[in-house]
């Protein structure tokens, strides 16, 4: 392998799955062997409206390049109505992060279904491509975090 | 006595800054503060007030006190360096010149501060007296005399001159290191010039304001007086007053964590808040009028108590003009001062 | 600080091949708080259970991580084996490294990279969990079924031969359903009131049940165990007590133009009417949008009549409040409205009927007592063509894009009924498939065509032309001989699509039971907890879940019946103990958190609170644990981060983002 | 729709008037306000006082009848005064309170919130013509105040003068209002027991036409410039504790739920962090009273953030105002399923 290769840019990626759907889409997605780049790490919440902004400020603050959030389908909220308020407060948030600057593809919300393994795959895959073409988050890291 | 015109500045800017660190009052977005000086800096001396005082230059708003690092189970320690790099602040005005004093007492006085003190030591100040002072400003209250300030090198803008004058050995030093850029000069200029600051400063609305009623001795009467509960009602709880002054010094140290270790820092805090020196049983100042009594009481009474008489207040009137409910330190002294005076004089108590 | 143990299994090598198990388990041990660390082969096993067991006895542990499979597959695995070894069943996290790793990495340094983040964060997490225990809720020993069909009869029935009360709540006057609509089933040929009827007179005979027909539920509030529920008993303007169900009334009646409903508006009743003979109760209503006396005041025809003196005119709805402990959901079945399907000619002909006006044509106490006529006139047919999946297995907008299941088999018992009494009238049948799973049914559909010669034909109708003589023209394709086809008929059948009785929308919100794009109630597991609604408590039963046939419906209505039987045996449920919580210090009683909360969990009081020395009264947000199902809704709308999620708390949740993101 | 709760009768209020025509804003809620302290309606008055400086009145109690005598109402009483009324919610008896027309909003959100007990308040509805900018004046150049004539704008002086220690200064009145003003939400009072003096509508700027020109930018300059206005922020928290929508008992920046407490910006994150969360915590609540940028001590157009979420919301989930309304649930408490997805901002560009 040579040194370049060694140095290729891995992203880091937190990706916050609802329990109910997403995260059983994900386990899908593991169970039918559809890979994606080891860059995502999911963090299991119960509903996409536990996500709070101030987790996905944190982990930017923290060094990661990119952060999707998944649920249920709209409609299909184990909780009935969680992911219509998640949604809402995304793309808020989204917005604001958009107009500060931070490039909007370093943020990302998409409904996944336990059944949609491949569609977790799919998505988790061209995440990590559509980061990895971004770049290291600069915009909103602190720098204090950085391994030196 | 030296002098040099205006235009040429730049010149003694980067004459300074080829050396050592220069910090300059600084435009940004319409708002003036130090901040260190490059090619392409916005200068701005004519600028009365820096909205937040000089003292970043000894005293950050936050600084790093030093890092832990988390290595499997083991951990190492690097202390944060102190400042090596001499530094030049120029610009600094009679009042903040008096606020670095009063924080010498505090960060020089036994245990030393070593990070403020490093920086005290590699730092040469150039003052500059105040042009045109302002109603906002009552340094003179403090016997600070804003026509000849203190410093290392004392300076006057005068018409298109700059006049300037070393004062100390490092004043000297500064300037036999840009003498070629500046030109002997007269006295009397300057001598003029501080006659018509001084006739301006007799005419500001403050410069009588009355001490009466406080002082270190004041302690008890001042702590229990019931005008506190009076005073203290709009205000809102912010920090402004504290971070804008030159003499406030409280600070709080905290951890941040960077996912690889610890950095400890410190950073200014604000006696107005509510978790100001909180512990773990909770805050030994409950309400926001104990707090608010807090701050005056320190500068007003209990550091003169303890500092020889001497108010940790300089006048610089930052906090008269940002104040974001009018409520300020005029008003304390002034609310005071009448009562006090009512009181000596067989007036009703309030 | 915790004494932390972490689990690392190999999964035999499903984890083990691409994860450096040893290097995880390693790892681990440089990790604040772990105390202990091993890997073994199967940690679900026996063996791998008591090993942690073992651990966390001698070593002390306060929490533990087992990297292993989703936890969706194993959580409740570990969390009872740690409890069995004495640890609060909630100091469990699991670190997923097989879904979420190795089996979808093949690079085993990425993998093992991977795992070992995903372990921090599992004990990230568990540093900073507290033991959390289950709080308790009663139960109210007695069942709801809603919907009086089969489905709600079978249910009620075994619920109530279990020894519990049950009511049923049926929104027609009689209870019955669908299947009282049918002239025979298959795949037997027996009449479908005869062995309906019998169920009906049982439920309404049973000591423990309570049948509220001419009623709806209005009200839907509390959580499993615990339901309160508000029913409407619609005015029926007759006195139950007293009506003998003579049945004069409805012949004296002078209002008889209104579209009878079980006849499906193929004949017309009175007024004042029970829907059918058998009806249950056997009590009319008066339908008082028709009833003369009600529009216009005068006639009273009924009250002179009635010997009984049953009629009330005065009679008001009526709201019955019961708790419930379980709730069933059997609001069956409609056909769907056939207004987009114009080109089949529905509307402009009285001859193109649906399947199921078909079976009311063909019963005895049908519209034509039973004889086979064109409704046009009268005349019998010759030609009759059937067309299948109307509206099924739609690929636009305009119908289901399901299967409606009962279909094919329902066309081949009407050809096989019609061959059978009128061996001269043809029968066609188009088709897309012939769908036939179940036992006997092959055989029944086998049986049709070769025995009694209806004619199948793969392919579908294009479109049906009403002719100036009355008859139909059908224009097809046949797919195997690859021909259009062009054919007269004298009657048309549509198997039209079955969908889910339209007002279950309104109570499955009631009830906060999920429902899918197709208004089917969604069930919490589609193989393994088929009977049950997500939201506990809730159970479904027959059509409202998905299209089946009768024996179909029945089976589940038994297991939905289990099922609430299951729940109401128990005094006490344990709740979910990871529900959210206030601060009262915090809290600003804003009332922000109740608006979006999906369970009416949040209320708020008025609380004398000490915040550190301030002592005032304060408008707090309290959370009802037994119905907060933990969403974590309320969390976030929050500006102050009063109210926080047990379990998902937001330390815990940064925790991991910080593992992560080292 | 405006909320009156009728204390006098129409007859009696046109006296009022009529009798308080010729008299200043100020002299007629003095008289009032007096009137209301004698006859014990209220128990305290909630107003401005003459502070130290001409152009720094101070918000302010007064309990007797005699204090009313330091009552000022005039351009400078920008504060909007309806936070104070979390506090005096708690207090014995009514507080009378003096609401211009756009505090009026804060004020009906916090009674939407809890946070402020209409029963405890008396509300003086008072008339607005635009509030003044101290900052915008001494950008003019204008310094060493003495006095400022003109602060109480009238129909025929929309000039202000000003002395100093080094002239007579003047500048028009329009050039030094607050930026708020100039997008002023119009002259009706969203709740009141009573109306004094006129109100004029200074709205003559496109409210959202800075976010538009934002977000015209460049991803890299919009980062630049907000960058530059947040470098200079000192964390004072005086954009927060002035802030009517963030009304916490304690913020989060406070607390320890979200290892969040800091008190400076020791990285450029910290202050990112704090202005978008401070921000979006009051989205969907946040009346736009515009005191967040009147306080910085720094100058950052704090407001832009807030604006930006309400033309978020107006386009996506349709016009709000909050506070104009006594409707529980605002944009993020609600829903509709046919809502916009997120993705929405990456498309957009």
């Amino acid at each position: 392998m040579s040194i370049e290769a060694k140095e290729e840019f891995r992203p880091k990626i937190v990706a916050f799955c609802c329990n109910w759907c997403s995260y059983a889409g994900a386990d899908l997605a593991g169970s039918s062997r559809l890979s994606y780049p080891a860059d995502v790490k999911i963090i299991r919440v119960p509903c996409s409206c536990r996500v709070n902004p101030m987790f996905i400020l944190r982990a930017f603050e923290k060094g990661a390049d990119g952060v999707i959030i998944c649920g249920c389908h709209p409609g299909d909220c184990h909780y009935t109505t969680g992911n219509f308020y998640a949604r809402r407060r995304m793309t808020l948030l989204f917005s604001m992060l958009d107009f500060i600057g931070v490039e909007s593809g370093r943020t990302r919300v998409e409904w996944v279904s336990a059944a949609e393994g491949v569609k977790f795959s799919a998505t988790m895959n061209e995440f990590v491509e559509k980061i990895r073409s971004l770049g290291k988050n600069v915009r909103l890291e602190d720098l204090r975090c950085q391994n030196v | 006595m030296y002098k040099i015109a205006k235009k040429d500045l730049p010149a003694l800017f980067r004459r300074i800054a080829a050396g050592k660190e220069l910090y300059l009052p600084l435009e940004n977005g319409g708002q003036v503060n130090f901040g260190v000086w490059d090619e392409g800096g916005s200068v701005s001396l004519d600028t009365l007030k820096t909205v937040k005082s000089p003292k970043d230059a000894f005293f950050p708003q936050s600084e790093t006190l030093y890092t832990c690092r988390r290595d499997g189970k083991n951990l190492s320690v690097d202390p944060e360096a102190l400042q090596e790099q001499e530094f030049v602040l120029f610009g600094v005005k009679a009042c903040d010149v008096r606020g670095f004093e009063i924080l010498d007492q505090v960060f020089l006085a036994d245990p030393v501060d070593t990070f403020y003190e490093a920086r005290r030591a590699h730092a040469t100040i150039v003052s500059l007296a105040c042009h045109e002072p302002e109603e906002t400003c009552f340094c003179n209250v403090f016997d600070i005399d804003c026509a000849a300030p203190a410093g290392d090198v004392a300076s006057w803008s005068i018409g298109e001159t700059l006049y300037w004058k070393p004062l100390t050995q490092k004043g000297e030093a500064l300037t036999e290191a840009v003498k070629d850029l500046l030109a002997q000069a007269q006295e009397e200029p300057v001598e003029s010039e501080k006659n018509s600051i001084r006739a301006i400063v007799e005419k500001l609305p403050y410069s009588h304001l009355s001490l009466e009623g406080w002082g270190g001795g004041a302690l008890e009467e001042a702590f229990d007086s019931p005008l506190w509960e009076e005073l203290y009602k709009p205000c809102l709880a912010c920090g402004t007053c504290t971070f804008v002054c030159p003499t406030c010094q409280c600070y709080d140290i905290k951890d941040y964590d960077t996912g690889h270790g610890v950095q400890r820092y410190r950073c200014w805090d604000s006696c107005m808040y509510s978790d100001f020196t909180m512990m773990a049983h909770g805050n030994n100042r409950t309400s926001q009028m104990q707090r608010f009594r807090q701050r005056f009481m320190h500068k007003l009474v209990y550091f003169p108590a303890n500092n020889d008489g001497i108010y940790s207040c300089v006048g610089c009137g930052r906090c008269v003009e940002k104040c974001p409910s009018a409520l300020h330190i005029v008003k304390v002294i002034k609310t005071f001062a009448e009562a006090s005076k009512s009181k000596h004089t067989g007036g009703e108590q309030p | 600080m915790q004494r932390v143990g972490v689990f690392v299994c190999h999964c035999g090598s499903n984890i083990a091949a691409t994860v450096d198990v040893k290097k995880v388990a390693e790892m681990a041990l440089m990790e604040p708080g772990v105390v202990h660390a091993e890997d073994y082969q199967y940690m679900c096993s026996e063996a791998g259970q008591a090993r942690i067991q073992e651990a966390i006895r001698e070593k002390q542990l306060t929490g533990i991580v087992v990297c292993s499979c989703s936890p969706r597959m194993h959580e409740t695995t570990f969390r009872t084996a740690a409890q069995r070894a004495g640890l609060n069943p909630y100091m469990v996290e699991i670190a997923n490294i097989r879904e979420h790793c190795s089996w979808i990495h093949k690079d085993m340094e990425e993998a093992t990279k991977k795992a070992v983040l995903l372990m921090r964060a599992a004990v990230a997490k568990v540093n900073l969990n507290t033991p959390l225990r289950p709080g308790e809720s009663r139960v109210t020993k007695r069942a709801l079924v809603i919907g009086g069909g089969i489905a709600g009869i079978q249910t009620a029935l075994d619920i109530a031969d279990a020894g519990y009360e049950v009511d049923i709540v049926e929104k027609t006057p009689s209870i019955g359903g669908r299947m009282s609509q049918l002239d025979k089933t298959f795949p037997t040929l027996d009449c479908s009131a005869c062995i309906l009827t019998p169920k009906m007179v049982e439920a309404n005979a049973h000591e423990r049940i309570t049948i509220y027909t001419y009623s709806e539920v209005e009200k839907v509030t509390g959580f499993v165990g615990d339901f309160t529920v508000d029913i409407r008993k619609k005015a029926r303007s007759v006195d139950m007590n007293k009506c003998t169900g003579c049945g004069v009334c409805q012949e004296k009646c002078p209002s008889k133009k209104t579209p009878s409903e079980f006849n499906r508006g193929l004949s017309t009743r009175s007024a004042i009417y029970t829907p059918f003979a058998q009806a249950i109760p056997n009590v009319p209503v008066i339908d008082r949008e028709h009833c003369i006396k009600f529009q216009t005041g005068k006639c009273g025809v009924c009250a002179k009549v009635c010997q009984a003196g049953a009629i009330d005119y005065e009679q008001k709805d009526e709201i019955i409040t019961q708790k419930y402990g379980a709730i069933v959901v059997a609001t069956g079945f409609d056909m769907i409205r056939l207004d987009d399907y114009d080109e089949y000619a529905y509307s402009q002909s009285k001859d193109v009927v649906t399947s199921l006006e078909l079976e009311r044509i063909m019963n005895a106490a049908g519209p034509t007592k039973g004889h086979l006529e064109r409704l046009s006139d009268g005349k019998a047919p010759k030609e009759i063509v059937f067309i299948q999946c109307v509206g099924s297995r739609c690929a636009d907008n305009r119908g289901k894009s399901y299967c409606s299941k009962i279909c094919c088999m329902y066309t081949a018992k009407h050809a096989m009924l019609i061959r059978d009494k009128y061996p001269d009238v043809n029968v066609t049948v188009f088709y897309i498939d012939v769908r036939t799973p179940g036992k006997n049914f092959d055989e029944f559909y086998r049986r049709a065509v070769e025995e009694y010669g209806v004619n199948y034909i793969k392919g579908q109708v294009g479109k049906v032309i009403p002719q100036p003589d009355g008859r139909l023209l059908v224009q097809g394709v046949d797919l195997i001989d690859n021909r259009q086809i062009l054919k007269e008929a004298d009657m048309v059948v549509l198997a039209a699509a079955i969908e889910p009785d339209p007002d279950v929308r309104k109570i499955a919100t009631m009830l906060t039971a999920s429902i899918d794009t197709n208004n089917f109630l969604t069930e919490a597991h589609a193989k393994l907890r088929p009977v049950e609604s997500p939201t506990a408590g809730i159970f479904l039963s027959g059509v409202c879940q998905g299209p089946k046939d009768i024996p179909e419906t029945v089976s589940q209505a038994g297991a939905a019946a289990v099922k609430a039987i299951g729940l109401l045996a128990k005094d006490k449920l344990l709740t979910n103990p990871c529900t959210a919580h206030s601060d009262e210090l915090l809290c600003n009683g804003c009332s922000q958190c109740a608006n979006v909360c999906p369970y009416g969990a949040i209320s708020y009081e008025d609380r004398q609170v000490n915040d550190h020395g301030i002592r005032e009264v304060r408008r707090i947000a309290v959370v009802n644990d037994a119905l907060c199902q933990g969403c974590g809704a309320c969390t976030v709308t929050c500006p102050s981060g009063a109210m926080d999620l047990q379990g998902f708390s937001n330390r815990q949740i940064l925790a991991e983002v910080d593992a992560l993101c080292r | 729709m405006p909320e009156c709760v009728k204390t006098m009768s129409q007859a009696e209020r046109e006296i009022h008037l009529m009798t308080a025509q010729q008299q200043t804003t100020q002299t007629q809620v003095v008289n009032r306000a007096k009137e209301l302290l004698a006859d014990g309606t209220v128990a305290r008055v909630l107003g401005w006082k003459a502070g130290e400086l001409p152009y720094a009145p101070q918000p302010a109690y007064f309990e007797k009848e005699e204090d009313l005598e330091e009552f000022v109402y005039n351009g400078f009483c920008g504060a909007n005064l309806s936070k104070y009324m979390i506090e005096a919610s708690k207090l014995d008896g009514k507080t009378l309170v003096c609401l211009k027309p756009c505090d009026t909003y804060s004020f009906r959100q916090l009674m939407k919130e809890h946070r402020v007990d209409r029963e405890k308040a008396y509300i003086i509805g008072v008339g607005c013509k635009g509030k003044l900018d101290i900052e915008k004046i001494k950008a003019q150049g204008i310094k060493g105040i003495q006095s400022i004539q003109g602060a109480e704008r009238t129909d025929d002086a929309d000039t202000l003068t000003i002395q100093t220690l080094y002239g007579e200064r003047t500048c028009a009145y329009a050039d030094v209002m607050l930026e708020r003003c100039h997008v002023c939400k119009g002259k009706e009072h969203m709740i009141f027991d009573e109306l004094i003096g006129e109100s004029r509508d200074t709205k003559d700027r496109d409210r959202f036409a800075q976010v538009k020109e934002i977000e015209a930018m460049t991803p890299g300059e919009r980062f630049a410039f907000f960058q530059k206005e947040l470098s200079r922020c000192i964390r004072c928290n005086a954009c927060r504790n002035v802030c009517p929508a963030c009304s916490c008992r304690k913020c989060v920046f406070d607390s320890s739920q979200f290892d969040s407490a800091q008190k400076a910006n020791a990285d450029p994150f910290e202050e990112k962090m704090f202005h978008i969360i401070r921000a979006f915590h009051v989205a969907g609540r946040c009346t736009d009273c515009g005191e967040c940028s009147r306080v910085c001590p720094q100058g950052i157009p704090l407001h832009l953030f807030n604006r930006k979420f309400i033309k978020d919301i107006n386009e996506f989930y349709g016009e709000y105002q909050a506070g104009a309304d006594l409707e529980p649930r605002g944009p993020l408490t609600s829903y509709v399923f046919e809502d916009v997805e997120p993705g929405i901002v990456a498309e957009r560009g």
